[in-house]
């Protein structure tokens, strides 16, 4: 596997975390030494957003908060495909909202990186909802009013198998997450946390550096409730690596002509062999 | 001959039975049916009904004269009577305060049977008999409709009913060699049989059929249907399933299908193929959720922020629906576009006897290229070409090449490029696509005589009512011609030009206020619309009220 | 307080548990004489949302799922109204999830009661988010391949500091929480459990009635671990009460003109006040 | 005299200080300004513009000369250098690799300065020393504008960059009378200046400046701003708040609008007054996301489904974006209907001098009716009326009285109603309005000579390269006029064919593929229209474009 990589200059800021997030999905899908061509990266709109040009895999960059839903479109066409989705904390949390509950529901297959840089990027520095509260943005002047999001103790509640945080100041630790997101049967879920340096003042790499902390080699991420602790801790110390993993059906499983036949993009057509289906209306 | 029934009654009260089994009794008998349904937006309670017309010859719309209305509670009767022929009858229960009505002992024999449900199918039997129809063809109906649910019961309460009743008529069985089928089942077979894999959709009536349709058949067709959480997820889905290269598809009412719209405007930048449909209520907002309405022609051609081709197919009864559902899989294919299906309530659901779908006339083309046939080392999605289709490939499908899509303006790899040079080209190349949709678009059908002294124009679900009229005003007087849009956007005017150059008045029919065909008349053509017939209170026109309309503004401006 | 209440007779099925949510809310409101003149009713579509036709107050009946963003607009404008949202579980938690999501986070002062009879209702029996894997539906024939939302415990995961569950069958009990509700400073959310006789054959009067247990008096509302434990228990036992409830800082609080000032919509409104703007343009 | 001066480098680099001072120091000077900006979406990096030009005259757009190009990257010379006017400069870093241009020692001073974020400010002491505005309104002015934000270190770079320039001109300074202001600002302060009191919206780029600019004066002007969810909650939330009595307003670009699309509708047949806007930028999709396009002509027109009454107002320029937003309130009262201000990227972020808005002009008229007033015991909120229009309680502000809105199909009291006379009546209702609004509406703004041989037509941004071009054209062969529509829709054909039918040549102007005033033209009269002049790469047409193309089109068609 080697994922083309230079085609193209980011247009990323100088020092912002998203370039060393790119670096470790390339590692991580050069580790796991998966065909650029069996991989599809998917995303919304915004800073984040803009990975899948940056990058040599197939793409498909669609709309602002609308990343999720062609992920599940094209993994239950196309089983053998690796869907990887990455996105920005407005895009997932805010518009896409709605697809971000409904999809950890399906337990689809896909793994899902959220670069979470607590802000707006792409708009120039609006609240997202993870931006603090109380936090002054080139919007909110007098300070963010609505309380934050907290990603994983939300996709936790909606009964997500895979949840994890990661930090884009360590490349190695965040591409062995990607890795076993990758590898999980099912959703998987790592928030990212991502330094904005031009918009988000406060949530800065210092800011980060400092609080985020691996977690225990005997943490059992397998107990809900463990997990769900973990999720509420941010603030002083912010845990980073897999708070909650554990085995569960996938959506495609519950289809057996997906589970047990070919991909559905490979089935024949043929137009004759819905001819029975006549019979009830005579 | 040419009969209707009426059955009305209140929600939960077990008239879509009645109806079901007399359909295909009827049916079974040779004739030709259409079933007008009409009905409010509650689950038990308010008031139904359901018109049943029959006939040996062909019919296309319901009529306003009943020959028999069945009447489950006391209000069908105030509310129907007066559509009742002279000749005609009104059966219903003896409890009822009416005169002039034919009173049947539903209590005393829903006693001896020993269930209450059985009311309808005693109507049944009465009805049968009323009208002389093959009773052994009844009984087998009966049998094969209901199958095991309690077919002992109905059967009994059939007999009962048949029993007390007296033949009017006697009615000879034809050839039974049709299918009863309404438009949104004749839609999803259409979709099943171009090999749609992915179905995801929101409920949402009168679309929500057709959903349930290929939900019933999805194991057995190899289709995946999504009930997704809103209408934005379902076609960014149906664009994320149709990118992986299946056959996708997804479809609302107008509420649902504004939801759509910043996505549909994604399929455009995309050159994503999708087909998808509105089937039209009144609006706005909720409007009448149970009603039908002409009013998203204009909505829908501009739906989408910024510019992109698309196409849009108004379907005109079941056989259209079936034969242009498959076509426009395939129109979007070819020209990578959506393609959007304009359909209503009254077309959803009315039924009609049609003959049956021909399988084998669907073809299913896909313009997928093989990734041998790429010659650029890097694969275009977007190249530029002289027709501005680019060569289409599969991701994970094609083992060496990747394929990126974007909704940026981009460069022909898909990557973003905000250049002048590039923002032209890839505009231009989209819109040849418009241009070449321009000659695939199919024109108007036309009905009645070559030159018509009056032209009728009209689009979508009214085809059967307009064509039921040039039939009956052309037996009286043989000047009349109708021109029906199916493919209504890009907007075909070849034939409207020659029709009306040769006619001296032009009268457009169609369900809403604004008169949305006639403005499309009016910017596409120097037709002058001499009138135009409207209905926007929720009911399906039929040939009775289009031919008053007409002979009201003929009187009224002497040719 | 009288609310008028027979103006027009619901389209509800005979022995749908609407009516006797209905009853309950009718009975809240005399119980706390609020005049109806100065309550607004916001509903989406289905059958729950139809309820603003059928009781005497304000009432805005919008679209399908989007019940609260309205309401918020109702109440950020008019702080004297007392603001009620009524709706299905489809329309909360499925059409509008992501207006349930961000709702909370606002924490605005409204009431928020959810009709949950675990199916979509006016469109005649597809799952909603809310019904059980596997269950068979008018549109999922070989049963619901999602996994249910726990509604309670989103809310609570969301941040909100009054989370409930009623159920239609005991109005009495009802009727006090709603009460409880509507007194509460801040945004509170009600599930009531609802039975729907014609499209859920599987959640029926008496399934809840046989699972509904009222919380214990020295259950401690304030504490969240609880909270959450009792939100999750779901099952053969189903608790009915306040799960939790705590003070909160509301949305309104926040802009101290609006805390401080009379209603929005009582300002003068007077072009030349607006004058001074044009300073920074010289 | 009519200068422009270019600066361009990467975004990140300060360019809009360099500018915010020039301007402010000009416009002190007395002179007329229109800066153009021209962004990339990137927030660090690319290339980034803008032009300042200035002049004693009035002026209405940029131009393709310039007089002095200031490249703070080697990339701005490459791309601009062909601008600039024989006799013009270019000024740029002395470690740049080209010829012909005088590179000041940036580095130099900068290491002198102790502080390379004062590169900029070097330069624009250069410039006023070449332009020989005087000295000592740019010294105030840089004190103004800077406030305390390191005034010392921008005077001293100021005076570095003054020192080693030499003057080529010498402009004498004039009275300044004007204000500086793009047209989200101008059009932010019409909704403050009517009384808005809710605004909500999603950030959008190019609409996101409108929410902002709000913002910062909400607490001031006791305004709740609430940055929502998304696009679908915020017209949801704002039909919330104006149901409540207040002046409620949301805004966005394309893709945020077409999520609007639903609630508009439900505006509609709620009758809840709404304003709002939607700022374009090339679609489809993304597309452009920082650039200019009028290709929402139609979508805006026919956005919603089913039908309903509503008003598009095209904005043309920043005094337009102030009274026609402090008007759309009004209407949107008077009718209870959605009022939609269709603006674009080009006129939201331009700035240019406008005699200062006369605030005294703007009238707030409310259309709410008291209490005392409503006869009826129980009130209709939908009471039909000869005008359709209904009186208007506002819920909790009645103290007696109870308000119901409904999205059904509903009676006058607002309950649920499917009755076939009810739908009848409220569309007529509704649409009565519809008929109304025609009397409102506001012709297009005539320009040119009383009785043209060749009459232009555009609509809202367009505006003042229209005017430009008229004024130059005419300066030559007085034969020309423009009609520039901001009222578009219901579409005022009044002037346009009075003027059309004096013309020997129409030409339409607009930034789109399809020409979609064209459309509205062919739709609403018997117009031809000979030509169209169309531009959709995303940067703004100006006179000099709009010349080229009419003496090119004028020279093939003798007239
Ligand atoms: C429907 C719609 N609404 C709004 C936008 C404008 N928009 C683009 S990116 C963005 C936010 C980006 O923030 P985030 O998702 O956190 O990504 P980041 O740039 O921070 O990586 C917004 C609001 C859009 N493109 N489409
Ligand atoms: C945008 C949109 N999508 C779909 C619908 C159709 N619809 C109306 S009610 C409803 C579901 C109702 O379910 P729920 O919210 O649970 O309410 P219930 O009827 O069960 O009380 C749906 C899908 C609609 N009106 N608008
Ligand atoms: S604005 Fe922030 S998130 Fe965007 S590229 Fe720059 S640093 Fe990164
Ligand atoms: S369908 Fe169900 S929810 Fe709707 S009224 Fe009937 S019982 Fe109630
Ligand atoms: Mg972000
Ligand atoms: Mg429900």
């Amino acid at each position: 596997m080697n994922c083309e990589y230079e085609l193209y200059k980011p247009s990323w800021c100088p020092g912002c975390g998203n370039y060393m997030i790119r670096d470790a999905l390339k590692k991580a899908l050069e580790d796991l030494d998966i065909e650029p061509s069996k991989v599809v990266l998917v995303s919304g709109i915004g800073q984040a957003a803009k990975m899948p040009h940056y990058i040599g895999l197939n793409g498909f960059n669609g709309l602002h908060g609308r990343a999720l839903p062609p992920a599940i479109g094209i993994k239950m066409s196309n089983k053998d495909l690796t869907v990887i989705v990455e996105s920005g904390d407005g895009d997932t949390y805010g518009e896409g909202g709605n697809h971000f509950i409904h999809t950890i529901r399906r337990n689809v297959d896909i793994a899902h990186f959220v670069h979470n840089n607590q802000i707006y990027g792409l708009t120039k520095g609006q609240a997202s909802p993870t931006t603090a509260l109380g936090q002054k943005t080139t919007l909110q002047f007098d300070g963010v009013k609505l309380n934050p999001i907290n990603p994983l103790a939300l996709s936790l509640t909606m009964g997500a198998g895979f949840v994890a945080r990661g930090f884009s100041g360590d490349v190695k630790h965040l591409s062995n997450l990607m890795k076993e997101a990758i590898l999980y049967k099912g959703y998987a879920h790592i928030d990212i946390l991502q330094p904005c340096v031009v918009w988000n003042k406060v949530n800065t790499f210092k800011w980060y550096k400092d609080r985020v902390y691996k977690l225990n080699e005997d943490y059992d991420y397998t107990d809900f409730e463990a997990a769900y602790k973990k999720a509420l801790e941010f603030g002083d110390r912010i845990p980073i690596g897999i708070l909650y993993k554990v085995e569960k059906e996938t959506y495609d499983q519950k289809f057996s002509f997906i589970e047990k036949g070919k991909p559905l993009v490979k089935a024949e057509l043929n137009p004759i062999n819905a001819q029975n289906l006549l019979e009830e209306f005579y | 001959m040419d009969y209707s029934i009426l059955i009305g009654g209140a929600a939960g009260q077990g008239i879509e039975t009645v109806v079901e089994l007399l359909e295909k009794i009827i049916k079974r008998s040779g004739f030709n049916i259409f079933t007008y349904k009409d009905y409010m937006s509650m689950v038990r309670g308010g008031h139904n009904f359901m018109q049943i017309r029959f006939s040996e010859n062909e019919i296309f719309t319901y009529n306003n004269e009943i020959d028999l209305l069945f009447a489950m509670t006391a209000e069908t009767i105030t509310i129907h009577k007066d559509k009742v022929k002279t000749d005609g009858i009104i059966i219903c229960d003896e409890n009822f305060e009416d005169n002039d009505v034919i009173k049947l002992p539903f209590d005393k024999l829903v006693k001896e049977l020993g269930d209450n449900r059985a009311i309808g199918t005693i109507g049944v039997g009465f009805i049968v008999k009323y009208f002389g129809i093959e009773y052994d063809i009844a009984v087998n109906t009966i049998k094969t409709v209901l199958k095991d649910k309690n077919v002992e019961l109905n059967l009994a309460a059939f007999k009962a009913g048949y029993e007390i009743g007296e033949s009017k008529f006697k009615l000879e069985s034809l050839e039974d060699n049709k299918i009863l089928i309404n438009g949104n089942q004749a839609l999803a077979l259409g979709a099943i049989a171009a090999g749609v894999k992915f179905y995801c959709g929101y409920p949402m009536t009168p679309s929500t059929s057709v959903m349930s349709y290929i939900s019933k058949h999805a194991n057995e067709m190899n289709i995946v249907v999504d009930q997704v959480e809103d209408e934005v997820a379902a076609l960014n889905m149906a664009l994320g399933a149709s990118y992986a290269g299946v056959r996708a598809m997804t479809g609302s009412s107008g509420g649902g299908f504004a939801l759509m719209v910043e996505a549909l405007s994604l399929a455009g930048i995309m050159e994503i193929p999708i087909v998808l449909f509105n089937a039209q209520r009144p609006g706005p907002a909720t409007g009448l959720s149970t009603r039908s309405e002409q009013a998203d022609l204009r909505f829908v051609i501009h739906a989408g922020h910024g510019e992109f081709p698309k196409m849009v197919i108004a379907l005109r009864n079941p056989e259209d629906a079936f034969y242009q559902t498959a076509r426009a899989f395939n129109l979007a294919d070819k020209y990578q576009i959506p393609v959007i299906l304009l359909t209503d309530e009254y077309l959803a659901d009315y039924e009609m006897t049609v003959k049956p779908f021909d399988f084998s006339r669907i073809t299913i083309e896909r313009y997928i290229t093989n990734e041998s046939e790429i010659e650029d080392e890097r694969y275009k999605r977007y190249k530029y070409t002289d027709s501005g289709i680019s060569p289409r490939l599969i991701p994970g499908i094609a083992k060496e090449k990747l394929v990126l899509v974007d909704s940026h303006e981009h460069n022909e790899y898909g990557n973003i490029d905000e250049s002048i040079e590039t923002r032209v080209n890839m505009m231009k190349k989209r819109m040849k696509k418009l241009e070449l949709l321009k000659e695939e678009i199919k024109e108007p059908e036309y009905i009645g005589t070559e030159n018509p002294e009056v032209l009728l124009v009209g689009f979508g679900s009214t085809y059967g009512a307009i064509k039921e009229s040039i039939l009956r005003l052309n037996s009286q007087d043989d000047k009349f011609g109708a021109l029906i849009f199916g493919d209504i956007y890009p907007f075909p005017i070849e034939k409207l030009n020659s029709y009306a150059k040769k006619a001296k008045k032009i009268i457009v029919i169609e369900q809403n206020y604004l008169s949305q065909l006639k403005s499309l008349i009016d910017e596409y053509t120097d037709i002058k619309v001499d009138k135009s017939i409207l209905k926007y209170d929720g009911r399906a026109i039929n040939s009775d009220d289009i031919i008053l309309e007409i002979n009201k503004f003929l009187s009224n401006d002497t040719i």
